[in-house]
């Protein structure tokens, strides 16, 4: 019959990694990539190989583009291939996910970081952290928020939309006030933003920005005083923004998915000597790449050679495994991966150092329900 | 109150930068009849190569040695666009259009392959980073060396149409290839210099978009190309003082709508842009770019049957 | 005709778009007088023009022969060049810039380092030294013919080709047209198109015809015209011409 | 010194009015290859899905994978879009920047007809089509009139509405449209044979009917006098009025129907690419589509699908080859080499070395 | 009866000048008008005002006694006002046969035959050219590929097309022999077919050939309306337009 494929190779199983190399967020997908390198390795002692089945990595392109992304999902699952793991980017992996499930494979998506994708459906899993998560540690960071303001400054797009209503959720209760200020996404000039945030006098400042203007933000909140101001606290970025702060740097309140050298696991330990053999450095995603490696080693003990899905999502679904950044649980009801988060505060030199670290459970978002 | 004037001044600053950027955009564009997609390009490489400089360098000499880099890597830039590929498509102006879109996709491609996707902070000596008071308002120091070099510019567009042939070579030029030949003239050096010297407005332009934005990516340039073309087309049809004054309202009412409008500058660009192509009287004498062209070479010429 | 030409066309074979349309087009233009290109519509007269100047269209080619120009070899030099050792050229669409105006059409035509003879063209035409803000697209029919004249006749010129110069001048305009052109051809030779066999029985000094491409008479202009059997069968007036090759 | 010669010969010799008499063996090929080619072309691309041919290096996997059936699904969608848009681009010379709102316009409106409203896939798709083509109606009459500003006027015009309706998809109004994220296909809504990877095939089938549908179209309204009239246009539009034509009416024809095929392409970008995303709702999205069919050929018959498919193969295709370069960086190369050594498109290159 | 044509105090200024400067002018069926006038005295502004090109600022067009001034032009064209353009204005990338058929076809032509469309472009002696672009015609040839374009709606013997028609120098840049062969082709239009004829010319010859009334513009006013022999005869006439004959 038309479009049938079969799955080939006796002993193997076929991880395909769909993630950006190209296009605006390429080097996400490169830490990802190597954090999975590194993952696999460490998880598999060195052989690639999970109780005799070899474990071969295909890697695509998505280029940032969702149609691409399902082009190569749907290439991919009429290969047979049981796994498809990836996506730094949340347009794509929200339209991966539906995908495989209606194929039952598993999906394991990788650093994107919208809330949709947790409890979506049965097969997709996530390897990295969610916006609930960044509010969650804000929170923490925050500690006793009683009848203080908290100003959400974002971008007025989806992923600034939905920072905006998780702060609301998660800390407008318990008489803190939450009001937001979001930017047009393409605005260059963010003068008329800033004099916003400042008029509004807020205790606290949760900034969820992306993209290219960010320094010019920086810069701007910073000319306006909003910095000296209020307690301003941001998700740290990967390497490449860390100058991007400029002289905000030491003002600012640092929440972290993660912090280069922030953990030292066995995991982490590995991570860094596989890393120093390649001349790598560890980075924002890195943990991302090694916890979807650890996953996909986990799925196919279970799964076999033969990649039997639902059993690899039961073997998931409740997996406990230490991680680069710390213990790691997939929770079972809707997949979501609590692990630690941090906080971080920029040193003289212009590396973040931690300071305080979340455990798991503090930062658990809500629960919700599959499907 | 202090609002108001911060939003008025920063607006005038972005209004600047638009101005730096579309002068090259209208140059090339009023009097070659090529609209530029490759201007973005152009305005990025330099960019590039102006943060090279001014990271080696340091400090204000390194911004000044930046700006000249810039201004010449724009230049050359568009000097070799031109010989290689603009040049050979004379009169096909519907091709040359073509080739500088093709550019606009491939340079920013070729800028990301060789320094990464990943957005980098532009040097900013400290001169040039803080804020000045006005009436209680902290107005970055930036926004004023955008507007002074704005006004420059301006002056020497002038000035360059009005002194010299060149642009009554090229505008004949583009009506008349073989004709202005025909009288002697040789209208290819014209057209090389012309566009050269729109790629170095862009160069200059994309230097202090560095400045500006205190960063630089891949697609700085281009991201910032559809303003530019909004801000020829509102303003451009009558002279290049009006592309400037296009260009201040279109940094204003996009700050104000920012502030008072809900965000929503960028609609409000657009509906303007609608608003006045719409406007227009539809009975003209000739399209715009005549007109533009006209304006952009003869400024104190009377025209006998001009209006409509 | 002991002179020596100041053009000379030798075997010129021009192809455009892939087909021929000169073969072997040979004729000189003597150092003095007006010399007349004729010929019915499509012969090839406008293109022998265009091809002595450089200027054939799109896909045009010389594919053989020589043109010189005071004893040099112009035939493959850039348009340019040529015109820059003293030709004065209008072409038969007046090639006028229509978004200039008629004073920007005019300082267009200046050759640096000559004198430049507006008080000659103003003279002459009235009619552009009034109009000299006005886009040249504007102007009538006529009025443009008159500044394409106006751009030949400005600079000192060793040779002016001009290309049915009359058409669409009103009667008294051509006349006067014509007096021009004989002026100007006291001082410098010219290469001349018309189809008003009135003017080129008033100006020409020896005549060139054409037809399908080829040159087919060469000699004296008035004994020409004065042979009506002779004009009849190379100008085919009032005969019945017929496509294939007669 | 006065001679006369008569000519050897003619030697531009007077083209022949009819160039083939019919009945010649050439003629007949000419009368029946307009509907041949078509016709076998079609037969071939709807029987691809039962070839279990590998190509390799072409392709990741037999003909009737999935995976390259998806891809092919993309590349006839593209195709049919670029067809499309020559309608106005190289038939009538109309510049518009703004087709993209067309396109984003049938993604988002049959999705959210389908999330919002209810209805099923094709109630939706139809009531897109129509509030499209009403749109277009309107906007394109206003556009239109700016064209008296020249051709530059319309291209903004049209930008201007486009880049409107592409900061609205991207502010996610209401979080109707997902803002920078897009949306995932509502299966729910879709007949169960159009969904999932075992029925790419029917995907593909469809898309192939689409693109039938557009190159069916396009065809026959620029073989009627309509398209000899907007070629007309193109040369020179003043002179059609004084035929007696209504160059705006013409103009504003060729609009809505372009506009209205985009509105059916973007329903077959959701379908096949099981997403709406706001990436075809901006400008660029347009300028691809300009890309596409000079590449292959603007104003022919088989350019801009040549173009289409072309250029989303490589766009598809070169990420995965690894060659450590951003594959915009060789289209775009590619594009550029091309105007060149191929102008007219690729198409015209064939042509040129069978002529 | 009513005039085919009437023109009420017409008026058309740009920029404070009046180009036409109240024109009015009845137009009889069957009569070909030659309208004639120094260059620029506004006799093509007055046909772009009478095909709906320009939009008068003052006064009336009216086609057989109806208002039409508000009509665009295409409009005009369907109740039969048909015309040429002073400089060939043609469709670039059209073929001859296919400007024929486009002609006949938007005149509402509904079968055209390959014959006659041959047929149209015999009558202007462009039978050869039938296939080849109109880009690549000579300037004579375009030409009589405008007129051609008048024609075509007589197609397969129907007698639709322009009743009115405006031709606009038709002559300018036609070969000698075929000015007599094309001013043979208009007289039959008008005395054979009936149509009504506006002729701008500036061949004497071929107006007091043709023309049953003769109109002198000048400066934009219509200054006389009278028969060949009396305008020719006129003093100002000959003063301002005519000139010494060559
Ligand atoms: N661009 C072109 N493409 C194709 N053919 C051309 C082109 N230009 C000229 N020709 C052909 O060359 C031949 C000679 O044309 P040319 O213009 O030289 O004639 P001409 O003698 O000047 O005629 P006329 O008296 O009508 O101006 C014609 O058959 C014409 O069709
Ligand atoms: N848009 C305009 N602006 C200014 N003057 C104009 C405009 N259009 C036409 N004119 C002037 O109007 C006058 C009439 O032009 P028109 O073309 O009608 O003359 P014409 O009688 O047809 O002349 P010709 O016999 O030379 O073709 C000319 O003097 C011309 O310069
Ligand atoms: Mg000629
Ligand atoms: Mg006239």
């Amino acid at each position: 019959s038309p479009g049938s494929g079969t799955a080939s190779g006796a002993e193997e199983v076929k991880v395909a990694l769909i993630t950006s190399t190209s296009g605006p967020l390429a080097s996400y997908g490169e830490q990802y990539l190597r954090g999975f390198e590194a993952g696999l390795d460490h998880a598999t002692d060195g052989t690639g190989a999970v109780d005799g089945v070899e474990i071969t990595v295909l890697k695509d392109d998505d280029g940032g583009d969702p149609a691409k992304g399902v082009s190569l999902a749907k290439k991919r699952i009429g290969q047979g291939v049981p796994i498809i793991a990836g996506s730094v980017v949340s347009g794509v992996a929200t339209q991966i996910a539906p995908v495989a499930a209606q194929n039952k494979t598993l999906y394991i998506s990788g650093p994107a970081a919208t809330d949709a994708l947790t409890g979506v459906n049965r097969y997709t899993f996530r390897s990295g952290r969610q916006t609930y998560q960044d509010v969650l540690t804000a929170k923490n960071i925050l500690g006793g928020s009683k009848g203080k303001k908290v100003l959400v400054l974002a971008q007025d797009n989806a992923f600034g939309q939905a920072n905006a209503a998780a702060v609301t959720s998660v800390l407008g209760t318990g008489g803190t006030t939450v009001s937001e200020v979001l930017a047009p996404p393409a605005a260059t000039d963010l003068t008329p933003v800033a004099s916003k945030v400042k008029a509004a006098r807020p205790d606290m400042v949760f900034v969820a920005w992306a993209g290219d203007t960010a320094q010019s933000m920086w810069s701007t909140l910073d000319q306006q005083g909003v910095l000296d101001a209020a307690t301003v606290v941001t998700g740290l970025d990967s390497r490449a923004s860390y100058p991007v702060f400029g002289k905000a740097r030491e003002k600012v309140t640092l929440l972290a998915h993660y912090v280069p050298g922030a953990a030292d696991t066995p995991e982490a330990e590995a991570m860094r000597t596989y890393f120093k053999a390649k001349k790598w450095e560890e980075d924002l995603f890195t943990p991302d790449g090694f916890n979807a490696a650890q996953m996909v080693v986990e799925a196919v003990r279970a799964g076999g050679a033969e990649g039997d899905t639902d059993a690899m999502v039961k073997a998931l679904e409740g997996f406990s495994f230490s991680g680069v950044k710390g213990p790691n649980t997939v929770r079972a009801a809707d997949h979501a991966l609590l692990q630690p988060t941090f906080q971080a505060q920029f040193t003289a030199e212009g590396a973040p150092r931690v300071a305080r670290t979340f455990p798991a459970e503090q930062v658990a978002p809500a629960e919700t329900r599959i499907g | 109150m202090d609002t108001l004037v911060l939003l008025t001044l920063t607006g005038l600053g972005l209004g600047a930068l638009y101005f730096l950027i579309a002068s090259g955009l209208a140059l090339i564009f009023g009097l070659m009849d090529v609209l530029n997609f490759a201007h973005g390009a152009f305005l990025t490489v330099s960019v590039y190569t102006a943060w090279r400089t001014a990271e080696t360098v340091g400090g204000m000499p390194g911004l000044l040695l930046a700006a000249v880099v810039g201004t010449l890597t724009g230049l050359l830039l568009a000097a070799v666009v031109e010989l290689v590929l603009i040049r050979r498509l004379y009169g096909r102006v519907k091709e040359q259009i073509l080739v500088t879109v093709g550019l606009s996709l491939a340079v920013p491609a070729l800028v990301q392959t060789v320094w990464g996707a990943d957005a980098r902070p532009f040097p900013v000596p400290d001169a040039l980073a803080g804020t000045v008071g006005v009436m209680g308002a902290r107005v970055p120091v930036n926004r004023f060396l955008l507007i002074a070099v704005a006004l420059l510019v301006l002056a020497g567009i002038h000035l360059f149409l009005s002194r010299t042939r060149y642009g009554l070579i090229v505008r004949a030029g583009v009506e008349d290839r073989a004709m202005v030949t025909a009288l002697g003239i040789d209208v290819t050096r014209a057209f090389t210099l012309v566009f050269a010297l729109g790629g170095a407005l862009a160069g200059l332009a994309g230097v202090l978009g560095g400045l500006y934005f205190g960063s630089l990516s891949p697609h700085q340039g281009t991201s910032m190309l559809v303003f530019a073309f909004v801000v020829v087309i509102i303003g451009g049809l009558v002279s290049i003082t009006s592309v400037a004054l296009s260009a201040l309202t279109v940094g204003l009412v996009q700050q104000y709508a920012n502030y008072y409008a809900g965000g929503y500058g960028d609609l409000a660009v657009v509906v303007l842009l609608a608003a006045v192509v719409l406007s227009r009287p539809a009975a003209g004498t000739g399209s715009p770019l005549t007109r533009l062209r006209r304006a952009l070479t003869a400024p104190r010429t009377r025209s006998a049957g001009g209006t409509a | 005709m002991t002179a020596p030409p100041i053009l000379r066309v030798e075997g010129l074979d021009v192809d455009i778009a892939g087909s021929r349309i000169l073969t072997g087009v040979t004729f000189d233009v003597p150092a003095s007088g007006v010399t007349a290109l004729l010929g019915r519509n499509g012969v090839g007269k406008t293109t022998t023009i265009r091809a002595v100047l450089g200027l054939l269209p799109d896909g045009g080619r010389v594919t053989a022969g020589r043109v010189t120009f005071a004893g040099d070899d112009i035939t493959h030099e850039p348009t340019h060049r040529t015109v820059r050792r003293g030709i004065g050229y209008a072409p038969e669409d007046r090639g006028v810039f229509a978004g200039l105006t008629v004073a920007e059409n005019l300082t267009l035509a200046e050759r640096p380092g000559h004198a430049h003879r507006y008080d000659l063209v103003h003279d002459l035409f009235p009619e552009l030294a009034a109009r000299r803000d006005q886009r040249a697209g504007t102007l009538s029919g006529g009025q443009q013919q008159m500044v394409a004249l106006a751009r030949t006749l400005l600079n000192d010129n060793t040779l002016v080709v001009v290309d049915e110069p009359t058409k669409g001048l009103a009667p008294r305009v051509v006349t006067e047209a014509a007096e021009v052109l004989e002026r100007a051809a006291e001082r410098v030779p010219l290469l001349l198109v018309e189809q008003n066999l009135a003017v080129v029985r008033r100006l020409a000094r020896s005549a060139v015809v054409l037809d399908a491409g080829q040159v087919v008479h060469t000699g004296d202009a008035r004994d020409l015209l004065a042979d009506t059997a002779r004009t009849t069968a190379l100008l085919g007036v009032g005969s019945r011409p017929d496509h294939g090759a007669a | 010194m006065t001679a006369t010669r008569t000519p050897r010969a003619t030697p531009a010799a007077p083209a022949p009015a009819v160039k083939d008499a019919p009945g010649t063996r050439h003629g007949l090929l000419r009368r029946l290859r307009p509907a041949t080619v078509p016709v076998a072309v079609l037969l071939v691309l709807a029987l691809l899905p039962y070839s279990a041919l590998d190509i390799p290096v072409l392709l990741d996997g037999p003909v009737n994978s999935p995976g390259s059936l998806q891809l092919f699904a993309l590349c006839l969608v593209f195709g049919a879009l670029a067809l499309g848009y020559d309608l106005m681009f190289g038939r009538t010379g109309l510049l518009s920047f703004g087709h993209a709102l067309y396109i984003a316009g049938g993604s988002y409106g049959t999705q959210l007809a389908m999330t919002e409203l209810g209805l099923g896939l094709l109630p939706a798709a139809l009531l897109t089509l129509v509030l499209g083509a009403l749109a277009a109606l309107v906007l394109g009459a206003v556009s239109l009139r700016t064209l008296a500003l020249g051709s530059v006027g319309f291209a903004m015009v049209t930008l201007a509405f486009a880049q409107a309706g592409s900061i609205y998809v991207e502010r996610n109004p209401g979080s109707l449209t997902g803002g920078e994220e897009g949306l995932p296909l509502y299966v729910d809504g879709v007949p169960d044979a159009l969904v999932g990877v075992q029925n790419t095939a029917n995907v593909y089938w469809l898309a192939l009917a689409y693109l039938a549908l557009v190159a069916g179209v396009v065809w026959t309204v620029t073989a009627r006098p309509a398209g000899r009239v907007w070629q007309a246009i193109r040369d020179n539009e003043q002179r059609v009025a004084v035929l007696g034509r209504s160059p705006f009416a013409h103009k504003l024809g060729a609009f809505v129907l372009a506009s209205s095929l985009a509105v059916l392409g973007g329903v077959l970008h959701l379908l096949v690419t099981a997403g709406a995303t706001p990436h075809t709702s901006t400008p660029e999205f347009t300028l691809t589509l300009l890309v596409m069919v000079v590449l292959g050929g603007s104003g022919t018959r088989w350019g801009p699908v040549v173009g289409g498919v072309l250029f989303t193969y490589l766009d598809q295709r070169l990420g995965g080859w690894d060659l450590g370069v951003e594959p915009m960086l060789i289209l775009g190369s590619l594009f550029v080499l091309a105007v060149y050594l191929a102008p007219g498109g690729i198409t015209a290159l064939g042509r040129r070395r069978s002529a | 009866m009513t005039p085919v044509l009437q023109l009420d105090r017409l008026r058309w200024s740009v920029g404070g000048a009046d180009i036409v400067d109240g024109v009015s002018l009845a137009v009889r069926e069957g009569e070909l008008l030659a309208v004639i006038g120094p260059n620029g005295a506004g006799k093509t502004s007055l046909f772009n005002l009478i095909t709906g090109l320009t939009r008068p600022t003052g006064g009336a067009v009216l086609l057989d006694g109806h208002d039409i001034t508000a009509l665009p032009p295409h409009r005009r064209v369907r109740r039969g006002v048909g015309r040429t353009f002073q400089s060939s204005s043609v469709f670039a990338t059209m073929t001859v046969a296919e400007h024929v058929d486009l002609a006949a076809r938007s005149a509402g032509v509904r079968r055209v035959g390959a014959g006659d469309v041959t047929g149209v472009l015999e009558r202007v002696r462009l039978a050869h050219r039938a296939g080849d672009p109109a880009a690549g015609l000579s300037h004579g040839d375009k030409r009589k590929l405008e007129l051609a374009m008048l024609l075509a709606p007589t197609l397969g013997g129907g007698s639709a097309g322009a009743r009115l028609m405006l031709l606009d120098e038709p002559m300018a840049g036609v070969a000698s022999e075929e000015t007599a062969e094309l001013t043979d082709l208009i007289r039959s239009l008008h005395r054979d077919e009936g149509r009504t004829v506006l002729l701008v010319e500036h061949h004497m010859d071929v107006v007091l050939g043709l023309a049953d009334r003769v109109a002198v513009m000048h400066h934009g006013r219509l200054l006389a309306a009278a028969s060949p022999a009396e305008v020719m005869a006129d003093a100002t006439v000959q003063q301002a337009y005519l000139g010494d004959e060559l």
